[in-house]
């Protein structure tokens, strides 16, 4: 698959970045054939994976959050790397209205996979997590 | 993002404008939480006319509120609410327990 | 000066990426106290930074990009840094009017002296070239 | 960006929104060049109504119509900017050499 654009960000894990990059997300997933609605779902999924690594990974403390997009003649995939405190069963967390926080839903892998046509979660206790989300470009409006 | 409480009709409106994220959760949950202590009503409508854009921690404190009311015996509703944000509503199940509204005068009137 | 907020982005030299950065740069300027004007300003300066880059540093061949942007209590800080073929002289090259392309205005470095408070260019011939700009806040609206 | 054109009282009118930098630089000229190719037109009138911004990218390239009609002995003129467009135009000395009018049909009125 020919690369056609690629961008990586990286930034500090404060919570004012949330929007910072998903409004990056929009303007750059914009470049290619999405709809308004799909660039909103592709916003939701940015914003649940990074806020995740944040709040989860980093525990609202200090840490350095990677976020990649790249963007193929069929589909746009996004990359949310954190090297926080990683997830000890990625099949338990990623089940619906499971949270190790008690104050929330539960929701946000719901959301990702919801909104994207393809997720993949890689991640190791003490080593961090990556969030590999790809949505698939159709020309057929 | 800007919110702005009032009481009408012993119903406390709760007016929210920009991006309900983590980054403003925080801020929302303090300010509901003391205007319905400071007026001690027990019913609540949202009005998301401003709202562009809402996430799970948007939604989450919204179903905090929720909870909270419900204990007190009290109701939540919300009125306009962008598709985008009427989406991730439905996606979440909270529009089981939640009821929507065209307007502000139609909620209070069946509230 | 005690970091705020700090971003970096790597792209690479396609003209799409200009607008992205530029969204990008107002959507994190709007987190300090800029007026909306200023923002503007910020994004006609960064814009003609990433642009030479890709035409001038790069030559519109493939190439990589950084753009930084730090926050610190009383500034904002950009870089933007090309890896391309450098500028000879430095003093030249910021007159107004100077471009060593015919069809171009030579008004890039002009703009972002005008709307910025601090501008500061390093360069080696082959090295590439690093634009640094800085715009105070001013907190008296 | 989105661009138009139209020729009215023999003055072409082209109508652009969006942002005018370098990555739209080129389609705007060819599209002008075009425009002033097929109809033969000398005056021309810039709307930027839609224009949300131009750094010195966008702005070489109306440099450039300019100099081409100046050529043959035609005039170009601009309506509707921006503040922030308006400044730029100021900054880079482009003002002095082409006219800004309120509205198209005041510009087409006097040029
Ligand atoms: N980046 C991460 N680092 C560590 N743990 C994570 C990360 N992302 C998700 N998790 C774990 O997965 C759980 C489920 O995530 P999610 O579905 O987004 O729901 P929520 O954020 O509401 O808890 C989280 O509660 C957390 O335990
Ligand atoms: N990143 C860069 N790499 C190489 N040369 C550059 C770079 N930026 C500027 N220059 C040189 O400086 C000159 C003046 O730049 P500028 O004031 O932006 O005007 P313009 O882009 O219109 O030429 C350019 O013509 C070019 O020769």
């Amino acid at each position: 698959m020919a690369i056609k654009n690629k961008m990586t960000m990286s930034f500090i894990s404060c919570s004012e970045n949330v929007g910072i990059a998903r409004i990056t997300a929009a303007a750059f997933a914009a470049q290619a054939d999405f709809t308004l609605s799909e660039i909103e779902e592709i916003k939701v999924a940015v914003s649940e994976a990074i806020s995740n690594a944040i709040i989860h990974g980093y525990g609202h403390q200090d840490g350095q959050i990677q976020f990649e997009m790249t963007l193929y003649e069929e589909k746009l995939e996004c990359l949310i790397i954190d090297y926080g405190k990683g997830i000890a069963d990625i099949a338990l967390a990623r089940q619906p209205a499971f949270s190790t926080d008690p104050e929330r839903m539960g929701l946000g892998f719901v959301f990702m996979e919801s909104f994207m046509d393809e997720l993949d979660v890689k991640s190791g206790v003490g080593q961090g997590t990556t969030v590999k989300m790809g949505k698939m470009i159709t020309k057929v409006h | 993002m800007q919110i702005t409480t009032a009481v009408r009709r012993g119903v406390l409106i709760v007016n929210i404008a920009g991006e309900l994220d983590m980054h403003v959760a925080d801020e929302f949950r303090k300010v509901v939480d003391d205007a319905l202590e400071k007026t001690g009503v027990t019913n609540m409508l949202l009005n998301l006319e401003g709202v562009s854009f809402i996430d799970s921690s948007g939604l989450g404190v919204i179903l905090g509120r929720y909870k909270k009311l419900n204990l007190l015996g009290g109701k939540m509703g919300a009125v306009q609410l962008q598709p985008q944000v009427e989406r991730i509503f439905e996606l979440s199940g909270l529009l089981k327990i939640m009821k929507l509204y065209a307007t502000e005068s139609d909620a209070l009137e069946r509230v």
